[in-house]
């Protein structure tokens, strides 16, 4: 690694977070096989294989339209389980809070994050709370961890994409990143959008048991383009999306074009990202339609061809193809 | 108010833009502005046009043109304990001449805020009173307006601890500089849509006049750059170079006479340096000695012109010749070596969609992946 | 270079006024744009509106997209 | 709880952090049954059951001697699962990242919290990293979870504490809180004392084989006293400890005078305190003096009777016994 | 140079004092110092002693004295933005009038700095130049000359932005207040080890002479406290009160002038206010005019003698007459109710070792424990 | 009230000096105490030493305390 000082381009889930993690992490915790770039471990433990997943959540603001941080510490965790096909059972909450955080807000937090939880019957089942001077942390920092099991029958993975598989979105993109930064740029929202931040793992559930899927990813930090690229990189596939195709609902397609972004680029929290056998779409399509969270799903490319870089393309309104760029440092408002 | 065609729209474009372009020689048009780059990029029309139409990144990205040894002058000022750099978010990233770039130096504990406004920028002044908060003025003909009323508003308003650092950059000045090289190789210009919202055709005349070159000041919809082009193809074939307007939903011919008066009331015309290109006569704003309070070059006693750091940081960036259209990203030694877009050296390479990176990223000459068709 | 966006005035005070996109609203300077009332449409370039668009200029690109389209179709 | 917003003391582990997770925290998370105040979970899973603890480390200095945040992170967590009887075996890691942290730092803290955990016989399995901006994090901050499998038999706890366990210390005390006090209040320590960091799975596993141990705790923030002040609310019980019999390094005795502090209140880091049915009294003490980590192993004192409030009482050089108050707030240095 | 007893040593000892101790009416022995009160508390010495012999605890905490108007005050300076607090550690929780402390308000975004010594306070002072550091000078006349030593250094290095809030207080004036109540139930004191160190034995001559009370200045260790109480004890036989020293290796009899001297060159005896005392003349130190750039009283201009606020912030504490023997914890209307650890009121709860605290905690009228025997 | 240590002075650098207890060492001043010498014990009060120790008066205290434990052994 080039710089010898940690930026916030190293968290950001684009090029320098790759970099940090296989050129300082993975090297370090070199027990992990072949598996050091999924998000979430597979142990084998005596009776089954349990999933373990772990992951802080610092977002700013605390409360947005659709959430809060604590009802997106319990998602992002049980949808990391739901993603690699386990059954989210547990979760470990780690709190560290800034002195001087209101207690109203932590109630209201830790609730959301337990009733989301319960939503998705999953138990909370340990925690630790560690305060640290004002200035010493940003309000409040959540690490939640989960476990849950895997069904003998379920192989999920980068490894398992082939070339055919469709390429599905569970709903429209970019509706949790759009709702967070129009509250930090002070764009306001009318009402128009949420985020769509929810536990994914029933309608994850459902679409294995099609036994049609491959792969699946919540395609949050860095959005739906940075888990293609990394998905392209990982299963060295070629990936086609279609621009038109990807369902953007229009106040955010709006926001994007006020703060100069991308809408493929801005996470989402309630979102599966699916790559499915091509002979069972409608199978797969119908769960979506009968399910809450997938009702605007839709295909919106597909695996093209066996690639050993790994790339993804867009087609574009124009019917050509180029790439789609990895996302490098922070993904910032821009005036040029 | 946004317009966008259907692909009916846009085929029938592409097949206008064969049918004017010509058999025998290639042509080289320059898209001035980085935001037509990154439409084009997104669009993917590069791929579509006709072999012999090359569409040329120009300077356009006024923080990519943004010399490096100004930018180690503002890293230097954002590591004094007192001061917060003010930016724009495209700056952030953009490396100096030792590499490091304001996102570097925030992660060394220069304290960095990111706006979207002038606006803002104030409003981080008056939160701050015991720091002085410089911001850093980039941007065209397009941003100098808004810069200029922050100044104004500071100077109304009583606010002490507000200046600015002017990295303005001028268009007409740099189409010229390049222009005046013998072997300069662009027939035409897709000429910047906003930077004209506020300057209007007038500016652009010396382009046909002096140089005989086409213009069309272009929206950035795909079918916006698409007509452009058309325009220019037919100025070029009938050989009767001129300004059009293709965009003007977005551009009075007399551009914004009010934006331009706050503009000068403000700033002035120097001589400013350009990443990869050097020095370029009258092709910067500086502010006015009347306002000086708010002029962090002379707050803080920078010199001006820098003696010794000016000379150009890297002769070996082609950049020049590459935006004169005399040479490609792979005719420059430091390409894909000591020039790739994680590090970049010129402004082609350090805007994202600037010829070099684009070569870089999507031919067999960068990094291995060849350009989709 | 510079990123501009078409918002609608829906709110005017002072040198200040709230502008909107399918429902997203922003607060924006139209001190360089001082003409502006609200139903105008304006270009905003980094918090400024820095142009006011003219309806029939506006229709102009629609119109000519729409020459395009029968010119296509027949 | 009285006051609206966190304090520092909120997290300290005493009066006051109790308030927080047992008026807070704990109605939030109903789910837990009995075992509310427990460190870690258990959890019935299919085959067995596992334990699950999580644990997040904020200290400053990063660097001590003895250890590292790292090294501190990893034992942290194989200790609460140690001390509840399970046998450690996956870590996840959590990192929260202060942008500007230097790399080489970054990955010695890693290396020492892999080796640390390697050491152990434990396989850290999952991570996540996130950076925030300066000034949002002090340096770094690092979450721990850890699962464990609690073989059949064991049975740990303060419930399985009865009158006449003997309490036994596995060494000195305080070493850990006065390394890092030093460090910080600067005070040389002219290499007299390190921190005790140190897994302490091994001893345990060796210390519950003997069937004579019903309940462990690794005296970490708080130190002994407050161990003993919240295992006496939870068992309902009356525990004396003898002053004298606590074993205390004459450095750290040193350094408790110079800044006004008890050793009892000081925080370890490779301890058990251990509650042992008095029949396998030599027993333990024989694993304890054969095994590295519990060679200064001691018996401090015993509990003597049930009582409904619960209390510790010291009982001193004048053979007098006092009550032994529970920490209010932090701990810091004293002039008066 | 630490001296510890071994247990026989202490039986011993503590069969002199049974020994010495009057059958026939029960004596109050108060230990003025804090720092006795938390050893004879950590050494359970009171469970010990024949049931006539009563040790009180005296208004020997110097932050529990702190009069809870000033805490009010010193919290408001901590909410202005520019301060920074710098305190010993030990005042961090002492809550004001409205029940709020410093750890309260570092919660709601004061800056606090907790100082082990005026050196770091003075060091934080240097370090943050664009800030006032306030130092809370709470203390006797043991802490006094090190403050006072703190304001000189400040001004022979120039540090501008340092200042003092002085709280300090006086001992033989606060002893002199107590005896002052007819009805005071004192028989001698166990006179403070290291306030002795600076002062000397003259100070307390008045005790004897004016009071007729025995007087002992003590060191730390249980020994020396039962030494203490022994040579209190015969001197209250033969009924021949003085100023002994059973201190000797830490006190001088005439103290230590050059520390007295340091101190009367910064501050001055003013009329203090003691929490749950009230006002007592000449009972504080001031800093004198010479050094007022350094008093945060004359920086921030904060009223003295604060008119209006300084009336006893709660007239039913019963703390004075608890602290003159007249009184036990029990007695007082609000201990247990409005009064208790976590939300204290008087001096006597403050401390954690005072008269009410210990009450509170080790005994059926507080929070339910039977003191242990 | 005031805690004080007896620590032993080891190193004297104009107004500062270090001074230790079992091997623990710290910065202190001697500003109040000037007379101290490396090798003299001295009380130290927040960061201050304000007393030299008299080693003979010291040894009082032992003495008082051994001719205890001789009273009690016979
Ligand atoms: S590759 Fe780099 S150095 Fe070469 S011309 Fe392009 S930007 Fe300049
Ligand atoms: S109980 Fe509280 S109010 Fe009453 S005397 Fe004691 S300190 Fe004062
Ligand atoms: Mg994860
Ligand atoms: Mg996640
Ligand atoms: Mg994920
Ligand atoms: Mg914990
Ligand atoms: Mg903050
Ligand atoms: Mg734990
Ligand atoms: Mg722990
Ligand atoms: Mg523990
Ligand atoms: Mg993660
Ligand atoms: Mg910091």
């Amino acid at each position: 690694m080039k710089r010898d000082k940690i930026l916030l381009a190293h968290g950001s889930g684009g090029e320098l977070s790759r970099e940090l993690i296989e050129e300082i992490i993975y090297p370090i915790f070199d027990n992990n096989g072949g598996q050091e770039l999924l998000d979430s471990a597979f142990l084998a433990l005596e009776g089954g294989r349990i999933a373990m997943t772990t992951d802080s959540y610092v977002i700013s603001p605390l409360f947005f339209p659709g959430g809060d941080i604590g009802k997106l510490a319990a998602c992002g965790t049980i949808n990391d389980l739901a993603v690699c096909g386990a059954i989210p059972k547990f979760l470990s909450v780690g709190l560290i809070i800034e002195e001087g955080f209101p207690v109203e807000d932590f109630k209201k937090i830790l609730r959301s994050l337990s009733d989301t939880a319960a939503s998705a019957g999953v138990l909370v089942v340990t925690g630790d709370t560690k305060v640290v001077e004002r200035g010493s942390a940003d309000k409040i920092f959540i690490n939640t961890t989960g476990i849950g099991i895997v069904p003998e029958e379920v192989s999920l993975g980068p490894t398992e994409i082939s070339v055919g598989d469709l390429i599905i979105i569970s709903g429209t993109v970019g509706d949790h990143g759009m709702a967070v930064l129009c509250q930090r740029e002070g764009l306001s929202l009318g009402g128009q959008i949420a985020s769509d931040c929810a536990p994914l793992s029933d309608l994850a559930e459902l679409l294995v048991s099609t036994g049609g899927v491959s792969c699946m990813r919540d395609p949050t930090r860095g959005g739906v383009a940075s888990v293609l690229y990394e998905l392209a990189r990982q299963s060295k596939m070629t990936m086609e999306i279609l621009n038109e195709a990807v369902p953007v609902h229009h106040a955010v397609a709006a926001g994007c074009s006020m703060l100069g972004l991308d809408p493929l680029y801005l996470a989402n929290e309630g979102k599966l990202l699916i790559f499915a056998r091509p002979e069972k779409e409608s199978e797969i399509m119908n769960v979506l339609r009968n399910h809450p969270l997938g009702r605007a799903g839709r295909v919106i490319g597909r695996v093209t061809s066996r690639d050993d870089s790994g790339k993804v393309l867009v087609e574009t309104e124009l019917g050509a193809k180029r790439i789609l760029p990895a996302l490098e440092g922070e993904h910032l408002p821009r005036i040029c | 108010m946004k317009q966008t065609a259907n692909k009916r729209q846009l085929a029938k474009l592409i097949q206008q833009v064969e049918r004017l372009a010509p058999a025998d020689k290639p042509l080289n048009i320059m898209e001035v502005c980085g935001a037509h780059t990154m439409a084009i990029g997104k669009s993917g029309l590069r791929q579509l046009l006709p072999d012999n139409i090359r569409l040329l990144s120009g300077p356009g990205c006024p923080v990519c043109v943004t010399h490096d040894c100004e930018i180690e002058v503002y890293l230097e000022l954002a590591r004094q304990r007192n001061v917060i750099i003010a930016t724009f978010g495209d700056l952030l990233r953009v490396p100096g001449k030792k590499g490091s770039s304001l996102a570097d130096a925030r992660g060394q504990g220069a304290k960095v805020s990111v706006v979207y406004s002038t606006m803002d920028a104030l409003k981080v002044a008056k939160n701050n009173p015991g720091k002085e908060v410089v911001f850093l003025g980039a941007g065209f003909e397009t941003t100098a307006p808004t810069v200029a009323m922050s100044v104004i508003q500071a100077q109304e308003e009583g606010i002490e601890n507000f200046s600015v650092y002017s990295l303005h950059k001028l268009v007409p000045p740099v189409l010229e500089a390049l222009l005046l090289d013998k072997e300069v190789k662009i027939d035409g210009f897709i000429l910047p849509g906003h930077v004209s919202t506020i300057i209007g055709v007038e500016p652009y005349y010396f382009l046909a006049r002096e140089y005989h070159k086409a213009g069309v000041i272009t929206g950035f919809e795909t079918h916006d750059i698409l007509q452009g082009l058309v325009m220019l193809l037919e100025q070029i074939r009938e050989d009767k170079p001129c300004v059009e307007i293709q965009y003007r939903r977005g551009v009075l011919p007399q551009g914004a006479p009010l934006a331009r008066q706050v503009m000068a009331r403000v700033f002035e015309p120097a001589d400013a340096w350009w990443r990869g290109l050097g020095l370029i006569p009258k092709s910067g704003l500086r502010i006015r000695e009347s306002f000086r309070n708010y002029d962090a070059k002379k707050k803080f006693n920078i010199p001006e012109p820098y003696p010794n750091e000016k000379e150009e940081s890297n002769k070996n960036c082609a950049c020049g010749d590459i935006l004169k259209g005399i040479k490609l990203p792979q005719e420059c030694r430091l390409f894909g070596i000591a020039c790739t877009p994680l590090n970049p050296v010129g402004p082609c390479m350090v805007s994202s969609e600037g010829a070099c990176a684009a070569y870089y990223r999507f031919t067999e000459y960068g990094g291995g992946w060849n350009e989709a068709r | 270079m510079c990123v501009a966006v078409p918002l609608k005035v829906v709110k005017v005070t002072g040198n200040m006024a709230i502008a909107e996109l399918e429902g997203i609203s922003k607060e924006i300077s139209i001190a360089l744009t001082p003409e502006v009332n609200v139903g105008d449409w304006v270009l905003v370039h980094a918090g400024y509106a820095i142009h006011r668009i003219d309806n029939e200029e506006a229709r102009e690109t629609i119109r000519f997209l729409e020459e395009l389209y029968e010119a296509n179709c027949k």
